[in-house]
């Protein structure tokens, strides 16, 4: 269970960082921590102890035992995600630079929510 | 094994604290790339090549893109006087942060331990694929044929982002009109 | 946007060709390998981007080079989408059917329609990241102009 | 009904987003015209759908039976809560996307604007399709991430800003709901929304359940825009292009939001009283926050936004009081009449809104301001605006013969049914000051003096168009609740909620 913590750990780092941070490109950075930390704990779940790489070597040996290959499934579908999350935060935070000439999220604040 | 895993977690969470805090943003990037290596190293103990192939090229085109944001600005973190808004949140967060880990670990209670997962709806998956699907490598065989439809998304998810970088680095959003200001 | 110097020119020629064979490899041994689609992808468009850092590519050819990439980029993925929809057609009516035979696995033609699904996705990953690329290249000289 | 007809919801919007940059190069006009038959076909399909009136359709992609009982597929569900989100959904889209053609002439790079129009309808009817966790998440980024470039779509300053915000905290929504989905995975082992709501049901561990419904409000929260969550809301839908602003206030933010959480806390997990009275009170706490926030508002298409977290609000509060009252397990009368309320003010509020956001658009085009002050005596040239938002502002006032009075008047009268008379009090509170500052809008943008510019047109034909319809709508919506009208369309999806667990044994069929 150790490993469960630590990983819901990471993952609250990231979003302390999220909602701290007032440098929009350390705000990526704590976005992209939250995002490892979601995929470590799927393929954690998985995990299935002496089990091998879902990869099947021989065929005629088919009961062996091997990992469960759902959760790296999805980790390989939200992987792709978030590197297009990636991609367009960090287009927006060049446009920003350009405009204001600076990084810091205190002074982009034309708008109130 | 676990506490290997154990050890590594502990490094990321470290990298991941030092690169939230780091004084400029090229030592923050490389804090960065340390947690997704870091990563990288896990998903190979935790038998899942697949990812990790990913991962490692994924966290270097993240790297090169954020590089290339970064290049021309000053990569100077903002300094920070901490005020009195500061001091609430960041107590704020600390008794959010607390109050969630206690749920977190009451939550979990009776869960599977680690490394004892049971198999319900892949266990067919492990099983069959090979040949229904007649792909050697199980994953590739449930994502692009039980789960096809995820991939197809995803790789829509993809497209949109290109869409929508291409919209946001256009230099100007309207035609200039004379009618119109 | 200018070169660099002779020496990372032929340096980048050697390693960008090793990179898009790997990239093309993965990509098409998908189902049999670690790797596939998306790592394939990912490799071939870092080959392209070492590429036209170590050469340079003026302005405009770059931005004709964008609208070909974007144009790989919807033709992979219309393709993967009709092909997913001719499920519809061969016997049962399912999308995502996967109608070709299922072929002795570990061999390379084998796993039914995924090869076709990873190679596609192969193009459409290496095109996608391309043009976001060229895109902040192209904005920045823009910017610089 | 053909079964496989339902797939077509998702591909056909899918493949005019792929075909659009293609036919681009040969016709640069030809997106104009894919889009509105696009959204046109979908709008038939839907009310084809809805008149065809299946039971319930359980598809699985790729033709995979259950092994063992197990669902191993995908599996896409259309059921009557689907088929009501549906024709909304695309009812919404075509008006906007006629609305559209006129509109965004004056911006460049517009076939982009309509790949990712598609691309966002394309993942609107992938989440109210999908009767799988994962493959909800993956529709839902399809259409966030469209979202999120659309909002940012002129690339002035305010927008880029509105669209940073929203894509940050949207971005961590989504991995929060990421989250949530590996701790079910963790403990049900499946992905197929009827086999958890199975294993769910023997569960034991008591605190589990709640932490993850707990999770899953902050992560759909704050798509839906409930209060603590709402920051990126009045920012983000009043910087984008009007037509989107509709979609976005219309439908978006109850696809992604209210129906994810309808879906989930109703069908999938067990009925749980503490975490309705939560979503009860963050929905009581919406309606009034937004209003007030709405009152001081001079800008016209921030006003719309601010009232929209007040809609969202009434909306969850009718949800809650429902699932408060099932899992009480008593008086049945006063949950069905809090779904029936809840469900149509979510029909009532996509029109209206999506009208108004509509009309706000047209005063920017004529007018060139969103300013309320710099407006005035619009009244004389721009009837048909002025009539068509009449007709919205009484609707969503909750005036009587629109149909924005019989939704609330239903919430309301649940809420007194089921003793919480607090709440009551609230809706009718906040339904006055929607009043007051409704006429504070016609006041200033039609009636007052004019701001002395030169004489304003009317908008061309195709905005007209889709204004006048909606309008009609407005009037006509009241007729949905008639007995005989209601049994077609609002009732099924009333009873998918109140069956609540049913919901699995009905697809798995054991």
């Amino acid at each position: 269970m150790t490993l469960y913590i630590l990983c819901f750990i990471l993952f609250l780092v990231g979003v302390y960082g999220v909602l701290t941070r007032r440098n929009l490109i350390k705000i990526v950075i704590s976005l992209t921590i939250m995002e490892f930390s979601v995929f470590l704990m799927l393929v954690l779940v998985g995990y299935i102890s002496g089990g091998l790489a879902p990869i099947v070597v021989h065929p005629e040996g088919s009961d062996i035992s091997v990992v469960d290959p759902l959760p790296q499934t999805l980790v390989l579908t939200a992987a792709v995600i978030a590197v297009a999350t990636n991609s367009m935060v960090l287009a927006l935070a060049i446009r920003l630079y350009k405009k204001y000439g600076t990084f810091d999220i205190r002074k982009i604040n034309e708008l109130k929510g | 094994m676990e506490n290997l895993l154990i050890i590594i977690l502990v490094l990321m969470i470290i990298a991941a604290l030092a690169a939230i805090h780091a004084k400029d943003l090229i030592s923050a990037v490389i804090a960065q790339g340390f947690v997704g290596y870091g990563l990288v190293i896990c998903f190979f103990l935790l038998k899942a090549p697949e990812l990790a192939l990913v991962q490692i090229v994924l966290e270097t085109v993240t790297l090169i893109i954020i590089l290339a944001v970064i290049y021309d600005s000053s990569m100077k973190e903002i300094g920070e006087p901490i005020g009195k808004r500061d001091i609430v949140t960041y107590s704020l967060s600390f008794v959010l942060v607390a109050l969630f880990l206690y749920y977190f670990n009451k939550a979990i209670v009776g869960l599977n331990p680690f490394g004892e997962h049971t198999l319900r709806m892949s266990e067919m998956y492990v099983k069959e694929v090979l040949e229904l699907t007649g792909s050697a490598n199980l994953v590739k065989g449930v994502l692009w044929d039980f789960r096809g439809l995820d991939t197809l998304g995803e790789a829509t998810v993809l497209f949109t982002a290109a869409m929508s970088v291409l919209v946001i680095l256009r230099i100007s959003g309207k035609k200039h009109q004379l009618t119109k200001k | 946007m200018e070169g660099m110097s002779i020496i990372v020119k032929k340096i980048v020629q050697l390693i960008s060709a090793l990179i898009f064979v790997f990239g093309m490899y993965s990509a098409i041994h998908g189902h049999i390998n670690p790797g596939g689609g998306f790592a394939g992808g990912v490799l071939l468009s870092g080959a392209f981007i070492l590429l036209i850092i170590a050469y340079g590519l003026d302005y405009f050819k770059l931005k004709q080079q964008t609208e070909a990439t974007s144009i790989f980029e919807s033709l992979s993925i219309l393709i993967a989408l009709l092909i997913a929809f001719s499920g519809l057609f061969a016997g049962s009516l399912y999308f995502f059917n996967n109608y070709f035979p299922a072929g002795t696995p570990g061999s390379l033609i084998s796993g039914g329609l995924i090869p076709i699904y990873n190679v596609l996705i192969g193009v459409k990953v290496a095109a996608t990241l391309s043009t976001i690329f060229f895109a902040l290249i192209i904005y920045k000289e823009e910017i610089r102009r | 009904m053909e079964e496989w007809i339902i797939i077509l919801f998702f591909v056909i919007p899918l493949f005019g987003a792929f075909v659009m940059p293609l036919t681009y190069l040969f016709s640069p006009e030809s997106p104009k015209l894919i889009t509105p038959v696009i959204t046109l076909i979908l709008l038939m399909l839907s009310l084809y759908s809805v008149i065809c009136q299946p039971e319930q359709i359980a598809y699985s992609i790729g033709g995979w039976k259950p092994v063992d009982n197990v669902p191993i597929a995908i599996y896409l569900v259309y059921d009557g809560l689907s088929g009501f989100m549906l024709v909304i959904i695309n009812l919404v889209a075509f008006f906007s996307s006629v609305y559209a053609i006129k509109y965004m002439e004056e911006y460049t790079g517009q076939k982009y604007f309509y790949v990712l129009m598609c691309l966002m309808i394309a993942g609107m009817n992938g989440v109210v399709l999908s009767g799988d966790l994962f493959n909800l998440f993956v529709f839902t980024e399809i259409s966030a991430k469209s979202s999120y470039a659309l909002v940012a779509f002129g690339v002035k300053k305010d927008e880029l800003e509105a669209s940073f915000k929203y894509q940050v905290l949207g971005g961590m929504a989504s991995l929060i709901i990421l989250f949530g989905i590996a701790m079910i995975y963790w403990q049900t082992q499946t992905l197929n929304m009827a086999d958890i709501s199975y294993m769910l049901q023997n569960a034991e561990n008591n605190i589990f359940p709640v932490f993850v419904q707990l999770i899953f409000i902050t992560g759909f929260g704050v798509k839906a825009a409930l209060i603590p969550f709402h920051a990126w809301l009045p920012d983000a839908h009043s910087s984008a292009p009007s037509p989107i602003s509709a979609m976005l206030s219309g439908v978006l933010i109850k696809t992604l939001g209210v129906y994810v959480i309808m879906r989930l806390y109703l069908s999938v997990f067990q009925l749980n009283e503490s975490v309705s009275i939560v979503l009860l009170a963050l929905g009581g706490l919406s309606m009034i926050i937004g209003v007030l926030l709405a009152f001081g508002a001079w800008d016209l298409k921030r006003l719309l936004a601010y009232s929209s977290i007040s809609h969202i609000g009434y909306i969850i509060t009718g949800l809650g009081i429902g699932m408060i009252m099932l899992s009480r397990g008593e008086n049945h009368l006063a949950a069905t009449l809090a779904f029936t309320g809840s469900l149509f003010h979510i029909a009532n509020h996509a029109v209206f809104k999506g009208l108004l956001f509509l009309n706000a658009g047209a005063i920017e085009y004529a007018a060139n301001t969103r300013d309320m002050k710099q407006m005035g005596g619009l009244a004389k040239f721009m009837p048909v605006t002025l009539t068509s938002s009449f007709s919205a502002s009484m609707s969503i006032s909750g005036m009587p013969p629109f149909s924005g009075f019989f939704s609330k008047l239903i919430i309301i009268l649940a809420a007194v049914i089921s003793g919480f008379y607090f709440i009551a009090g609230l809706a009718v509170i906040a339904g006055i000051i929607t009043l007051s500052y409704f006429m504070k809008f016609q006041k200033y943008a039609f009636y007052n003096k004019p701001s002395g510019k030169s004489p304003v047109k009317e908008v061309p034909g195709l905005m007209r168009f889709s204004m006048i319809s909606l309008a009609v709508l407005c009037l006509l919506m009241s007729v949905l609740i008639l007995p005989g009208i209601r049994d077609g369309f609002l009732n099924p999806a009333v009873n998918t909620l109140m069956e609540t667990t049913e919901y699995a044994s009905k697809i798995l069929g054991r």
